[in-house]
């Protein structure tokens, strides 16, 4: 390999990113060289594009580069098995970040968890509508594990929780403008509409241009006001809560998915072993199933005032954890 | 003479006004298959026919429409222009990419926001001449040369923008995407006053007129005196600037640039032409039978919405209304396809 | 009349394409008001000067004027336009627009908002064709129009652009023969306007009906220019082939008369087409099917072949009956076919000599499906030495053949299977005077080797070695007449009238 | 008669034997590009020649690569099948769905495992008979069918699967996707094997030859005795039944069916074709050709892979080498494309 090597002579690892097309990974593909570079190791990295055969051909490749580890956020949870026995077979270590594969053995797996997003979204949103009234969940594609997370606590918790709140579910393929188009349509059928989910900021814009068209742009005081709950915590996403267009927003640790992926490869490299508890780092690590363990990184709700929402704590928009705060 | 010719004439009985008449039907094809779809909308919901519903239809298409139109005018001088959908993407991206200011929106703040429009439309020209240089001067296949630039102009708009989403517009992007015109967005007034004069220029003048013929032969083009390469890098930089002009649009609405803005599009858009009548083998189909297409589409997509079809069975559901509405449009139209 | 400029002159003209050298050093001067004839064989050029000398194509070498002044330039279309008009020999008709659009393309008539009115441009196409006595509906698409009557749109539009200089490129060749009376008769009636025309056709008795002056080219070159009166008919072919002209022997062959009947039609009738139809071919036997266009001959023919299936009636073959409408059975039984329009139906052009010629006996060039290679080449040289066709090997795609060698190639895929029944339809159609003498030969060839023959031809010279000609009108077998007829007969017969002298 | 021959000889210097060349070398047209490719491969990583990659390549390949020739079938006889990515995922979809026990794998466990194989090639053959009743017997037009038929498909399959992954798939399925024969994986001698086959029958029997005859020129090869419309029948049931196969090979490579599996493959397989150069117009190209077309396609990818590209600039640079390696081609094969 040639370019994406950092701080030379530690060993080498590979590291896979999934997609380059959303402001989330693009923000983890960024954060991993540097992360890299403060643990010393020395990278190779491809990229997945979202398609899990060319993971498998990727992990091959590592393979052939001699990588002594891997990380990788498989998208297809359980299409990565294979992949995983051929790096078992090999004895390199895998952490995986964002998702859990399904089967086969990691060293460990770096999340957050994504059902406590929509569970989040959840509480916030019953607490601002007192219980009743309709929301739209901008979902994204139901082939995507963590799409399908979401959106299943989401509406678990609504039941459970609110069943005075009409949840309208609209699948988008993660694509802002078939999002607009749906809310667009869910606004004119149902035009008390008061609460929205995004399950990704990538409806954000398109989300708030509707709003804007029919008027219900308005601050949180006005009844037209139309609560509005986004996922990732991306700046732009950070600076509307600012302005009172966005409610809330939950914040996905991408620097801390560089940084923990890469710090468990060096640890499985040294030869470390890890147990279920509490980390140094505010979080907890579970035993998911026999042998996988799992550190569920905290992914904070992120609201304008800070307060607690049904039981949910949230952090103010202006945090400077938050890592949409961090950049530049 | 006229012997022969009554005999043959009694052999094969008048079938020439069937013939004429088919014909001429064969724009106005998709015609009862949106009339079903209208029917069946208004039965599952009341709000489908509602005036702002069907305003929401036109606005959430007018930027693939326009898309549509400008393939159109491609597929019938029989080329075919793949790389339409990244220019949707890679247009409005560079001018956002210049003019948005460093920061949250990702630019580079090179340029005052004044720029965005004219560098949005200047890159579809820039676009729109390398292809036709590619394919008309050096006689390259249309379908290779659009097809790699799909992938080279999407992967620019990658490159340059990270992977990351521009936001925070310069005002002047945003305003075609979310003004209003006497009460309906802009944006439809623009798809609709574009269709209409699609429909003016293929239909009634000799420009449009040239497009069939270099479609059908063009070497009876040539002959009939039709500057052929002249009209071919007409309509191939026109189509580019189209399909910025629809990025425009669409980067307007969503006041934002996605870096996978415009894909997938290009399905979408030969799905629509081809229902609509237009043959990929050129010379065929009329701009009012495109959009046609494209609206039948939509109309489908908003019908489902609106009822409320189970996430999962929504893709089924809509390929099996598409093959019925095509199947429906071909008895009406007659004959087999080639 | 002396001192007037010629109208276009062509000097030194070189075209090649890639390595193929279509033009060489070729010239031709047209004079005021002359009918020009440009013959030659296939290949030799032809076309290829029309299309320089309509601006299509630019020339290699050369320089051409109209009336003394340089041609224009390429692009300039419509100063090209005022000089020559053009019926080119491959058609321009688009046959998605409608008869009157393609009648008018690119000259429309403008409304007063500038926008075409298509109801003038309708009432003038209705007025054009009338004139032809063509009777077609002008809103139909022009795709809809038989052979016949797209040709005529094609001379209807040359010539209503009121040039001056008319190029005509085997206009009659897809024309029966009243089609062509009025033709002429159209043509004459411009000559004495003092219209100019250069006149390509391989008939060579048309030339001498209505050119003054006639032109020969040779395998790319200029060989010579006369007056159409005094050069008779055998040194033209001289010129044209480069040897002495030689009659074919004709007049050999009697048929057994009691041989066996290789072909039984009875009864057979397919509506729309042709009704009540019944005769029989011997072995030996070579039997004409004459008629008009649209008359029902080709149908019959197609029937015969497979092609088309009969609603009712009978159809025995070498003492088989095929499946009606299975070409694949026709085969079987022993039919040999070369279908109406090569271009259409005859070949593939993009596959070889080879491949076409034997693509209706795969299974005999190899076992269990497979072909072998050296024995489709095998084959294909055989061929290619006995129809003498033209090309430097097998291999070559056909569409590298000039339109002569591409027919032979058909011929000799309808020769492939040894038929006992042979079913020509226009066999020689736009083939040279040489060629075609040839292939007629060969015909007559396979009949004396004990295969019937039918052809299905407007052309007088494909039907004068017929042993019997039926006359087919209106879907009708009307006459029989036995070899020895006279042209003003059979083709009174064919347009459907009686004489009785 | 040899008097004109000669002259003609003269006039023209052998320009055929040139001409047949061209026409062989046309299909060798890629190999310049493959090598440029393989040697700036080894300068960018000494791994790129290695055995295991080389394998590793034609493995991540395979699936995809017998698409393609599924493809080139289809487009030799001038038809089009979009729908075949759609079958690479409904067809071990169903079988999935079928035979996985119900509980984690989301199956319904009504079969026993070992129908999986077969229910996959019957979903196949089942998927190129609807195609085939639709193109051949009612003569609709092939691009608007498959498009129809690859929405329903695609919808189908997240209809069964709710959009989740099957997995726990029987060991039936995995067998082939998994299984090494004298030391490569199955997939590739399948694959390798396949295309073998396919230029053997295209090039050497006479069924071969009639699909270039049909795709030439229908009319002709009806005329020549060919059974066209039952040479077209069995051509795309067995496009269908390929990508049926090569969906299960992949499957059993991945061992799981995700319900996006196959999702945007068309693309990738229409681009092996045409730069393999197949043409969409029917009748012309090699199966050697097509596989010199996807091989090219993924050497590629693994270059970029092995080069360690910055992610967001690999979209731009694989278009730019794919364009640069048409050019390279078409260079070398010489003339003008329609
Ligand atoms: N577009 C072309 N590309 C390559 N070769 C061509 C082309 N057009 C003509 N030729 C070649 O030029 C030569 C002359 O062709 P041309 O069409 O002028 O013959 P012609 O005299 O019109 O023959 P015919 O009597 O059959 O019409 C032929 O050998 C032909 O193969
Ligand atoms: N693009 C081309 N490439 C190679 N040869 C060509 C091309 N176009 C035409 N030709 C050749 O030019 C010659 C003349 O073409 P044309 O179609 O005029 O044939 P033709 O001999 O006049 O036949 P016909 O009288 O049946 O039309 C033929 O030999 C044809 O194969
Ligand atoms: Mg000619
Ligand atoms: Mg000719």
């Amino acid at each position: 390999g040639t370019s994406g090597s950092g701080g030379g002579g530690g060993p080498v690892v590979g590291v896979d990113y999934p997609r380059s097309d959303t402001d989330f990974w693009n923000s983890y593909i960024k954060y991993t060289p540097e992360s890299a570079k403060e643990l010393g190791l020395e990278l190779k990295t491809t990229n997945s594009q979202n398609d899990v055969a060319k993971l498998t051909a990727n992990v091959q490749t590592f393979i052939s580069q001699g990588v002594k580890g891997v990380a990788m956020a498989p998208q297809d949870t359980a299409a990565i098995a294979p992949a995983l026995e051929q790096l078992a077979a090999k004895k390199i270590p895998v952490v995986t970040v964002d998702t859990r594969p399904d089967s086969g053995d990691v060293f460990m797996v770096v999340r957050a968890d994504n059902r406590a997003y929509g569970e989040k979204a959840c509480r916030f949103l019953g607490a601002k509508l007192a219980g009743k009234g309709k929301v739209v969940m901008l979902q994204g594609d139901l082939a995507s594990i963590n799409g399908r997370d979401r959106t299943e606590a989401f509406n678990d918790c609504m039941k459970a929780n609110y069943p005075g709140i009409t949840v309208l579910g609209e699948a988008t393929n993660w694509d802002g403008a078939v999002a607009a188009q749906k809310l667009q349509t869910d606004l004119t059928a149902n035009p008390d509409i008061k609460g929205v989910y995004m399950q990704s900021s990538f409806a954000l814009s398109g989300t708030l241009q509707v709003l804007k068209q029919k008027d219900l742009l308005v601050a949180p005081s006005d009844p037209k006001h139309v609560f509005i709950v986004s996922n990732d915590g991306i700046p732009e996403e950070l600076k509307n809560i600012a302005e009172g267009h966005v409610d809330a927003t939950v914040s996905q640790p991408a620097d801390l998915y560089a940084k923990y992926a890469l710090q468990y490869l060096k640890a499985a490299i040294n030869g470390e072993s890890f147990k279920p508890g509490k980390t140094d780092h505010d979080s907890t690590i579970v035993q998911v199933r026999d042998g996988l363990l799992e550190d569920q990184l905290s992914a904070p709700l992120v609201t304008s005032d800070g307060g607690t929402y049904d039981g949910v704590p949230s952090l103010k928009h202006d945090d400077k954890s938050l890592w949409g705060n961090k950049l530049q | 003479m006229t012997d022969t010719q009554t005999a043959v004439t009694t052999a094969a009985p008048a079938p020439t006004s069937r013939k004429i008449a088919i014909a001429r039907l064969r724009d106005l094809a998709l015609i009862p298959a949106i009339i079903v779809i209208a029917i069946v909308g208004q039965l599952v919901s009341p709000v489908f026919l509602r005036g702002d519903n069907l305003v929401n239809v036109l606005q959430t298409m007018s930027e693939i429409a326009i898309l549509v139109l400008a393939q159109t005018l491609v597929l019938i001088v029989k080329k075919m222009d793949l790389s339409l959908e990244s220019t949707v993407g890679l247009a409005p991206g560079v001018a956002a990419w210049l003019t948005v200011p460093v920061g949250a929106g990702h630019g580079l703040g090179l340029l005052p926001g004044g720029w965005s429009v004219p560098i949005t439309l200047a890159v579809g020209v820039v676009i729109g001449v390398i292809n036709a240089l590619f394919i008309i001067r050096f006689g390259l296949n249309g379908f290779i040369v659009t097809l790699g630039m799909l992938i080279v102009l999407r992967g620019i708009l990658t490159g340059i923008s990270g992977g990351q989403t521009f936001f925070r517009l310069p005002a002047s992007m945003l305003y075609l995407g979310t003004t209003q015109w006497l009460g309906m967005p802009a944006s439809v007034w623009l798809c609709l006053i574009l269709f209409a004069a699609g429909i003016v220029v293929l239909g009634f003048t000799s420009f449009g007129r040239s497009l069939y013929a270099i479609g059908g032969n063009v070497d009876a083009a040539k002959a009939a005196g039709i500057r052929t390469d002249r009209v071919l890098w007409i309509v191939i930089v026109t189509a580019s600037l189209l399909a910025a002009l629809s990025g425009l649009l669409l980067s307007g609405r969503l006041a934002s640039v996605a870096s996978a803005q415009g894909n997938g599009y290009i399905f979408t858009v030969f799905a629509a032409a081809v229902i609509g009548g237009i043959s990929l083998n050129g010379g065929k189909g009329t701009m009012f039978g495109a959009f046609t297409g494209i609206l039948l589409l939509f109309l489908i997509q908003n019908v489902l919405t609106l009822a409320g079809v189970p996430a999962q069975w929504i893709g089924a559901l809509n390929g099996t209304i598409i093959l019925i509405a095509l199947a429906l449009s071909r008895v009406t139209g007659g004959k087999a396809q080639e | 009349m002396v001192a007037a400029p010629p109208v276009v002159e062509a000097t030194g003209v070189t075209k090649r394409y890639g390595s193929t050298v279509a033009l060489h050093d070729a010239a031709i001067t047209i004079e005021q008001g002359q009918t020009h004839a440009l013959v030659g064989r296939n290949g030799a050029g032809k076309s290829t000067l029309v299309s320089v000398l309509t601006g299509l194509q630019a020339p290699d070498e050369g320089t051409i004027t109209f009336g003394g002044e340089p041609a224009p330039r390429l692009t300039d279309r419509d100063a090209w336009r005022q000089r020559v008009a053009c019926v080119y020999q491959k058609s321009t008709i688009l046959p998605e627009l409608t008869v009157a659009e393609n009648l008018f393309l690119n000259r429309h008539d403008h409304g007063r908002s500038g926008l075409i009115s298509w109801r003038t441009v309708r009432t003038k196409a209705r007025e054009l064709l009338d004139t032809w006595s063509v009777d077609v509906d002008v809103r139909l698409p022009a795709g809809e129009l038989d052979v016949e009557q797209r040709q005529f749109v094609e001379i209807a539009r040359a010539l209503s652009f009121g040039a001056r200089f008319i190029i005509l490129d085997e206009p009659t060749a897809q024309l029966d023969a009243a089609a062509i009376a009025r033709l002429f008769s159209r043509i004459t009636e411009l000559q004495r306007q003092g219209v100019t025309f250069l006149f390509i056709s391989h008939h060579l008795q048309e030339v001498y009906e209505i050119c003054d002056v006639v032109t020969v080219f040779r395998d790319a070159r200029h060989v010579l220019t006369a007056a159409v009166d005094s050069l008779p008919r055998a040194d033209l072919v001289a010129a044209m082939t480069g040897e002495a002209a030689t009659e074919t022997g004709t007049g050999r062959r009697t048929p057994a008369e009691h041989a066996a009947p290789v072909l039984e039609m009875t009864d057979a009738a397919l509506p729309g087409a042709y009704e009540d139809v019944s005769f029989q071919v011997r072995a030996g036997e070579i039997v004409g099917l004459a008629g008009a266009a649209s008359s029902g001959r080709i149908e019959i023919a197609e029937t015969i072949a497979g092609l088309r299936a009969p609603a009712t009636g009978s159809l025995e073959i070498a003492g088989t009956r095929p499946r009606p409408g299975s070409v694949p059975a026709a085969l079987r039984a022993g039919v040999g076919f070369v279908p109406q329009d090569r271009h259409h139906q005859g070949y593939v052009a993009q596959m070889s000599i080879a491949d076409n010629g034997t693509l209706t006996i795969p299974d005999r060039l190899g076992r269990a499906g497979f072909i072998d290679g050296r024995r489709r080449d095998g084959f294909a040289r055989d061929m290619i030495g006995k129809l003498a066709i033209k090309t430097p090997g097998p291999e070559l795609p056909v569409s590298g053949l000039s339109g002569g060698n591409q027919q032979k190639v058909v011929m000799a895929r309808a020769l492939a299977n040894n038929p006992k029944l042979l079913v020509l339809i226009n066999p020689t159609a736009g083939v040279d005077v040489r060629s075609k003498e040839f292939l007629l030969g060969k015909v007559e060839e396979v009949a004396e080797s004990g295969a019937g023959v039918v052809i299905a031809s407007d052309e007088l010279d494909d039907l004068r070695l017929c042993d019997r000609v039926l006359v087919v009108f209106g879907g009708r077998v009307v006459a029989e007449m036995p070899r020895g007829w006279h042209d003003h007969r059979l083709v009174a017969a064919m347009e459907g009238v009686e004489l009785d002298d």
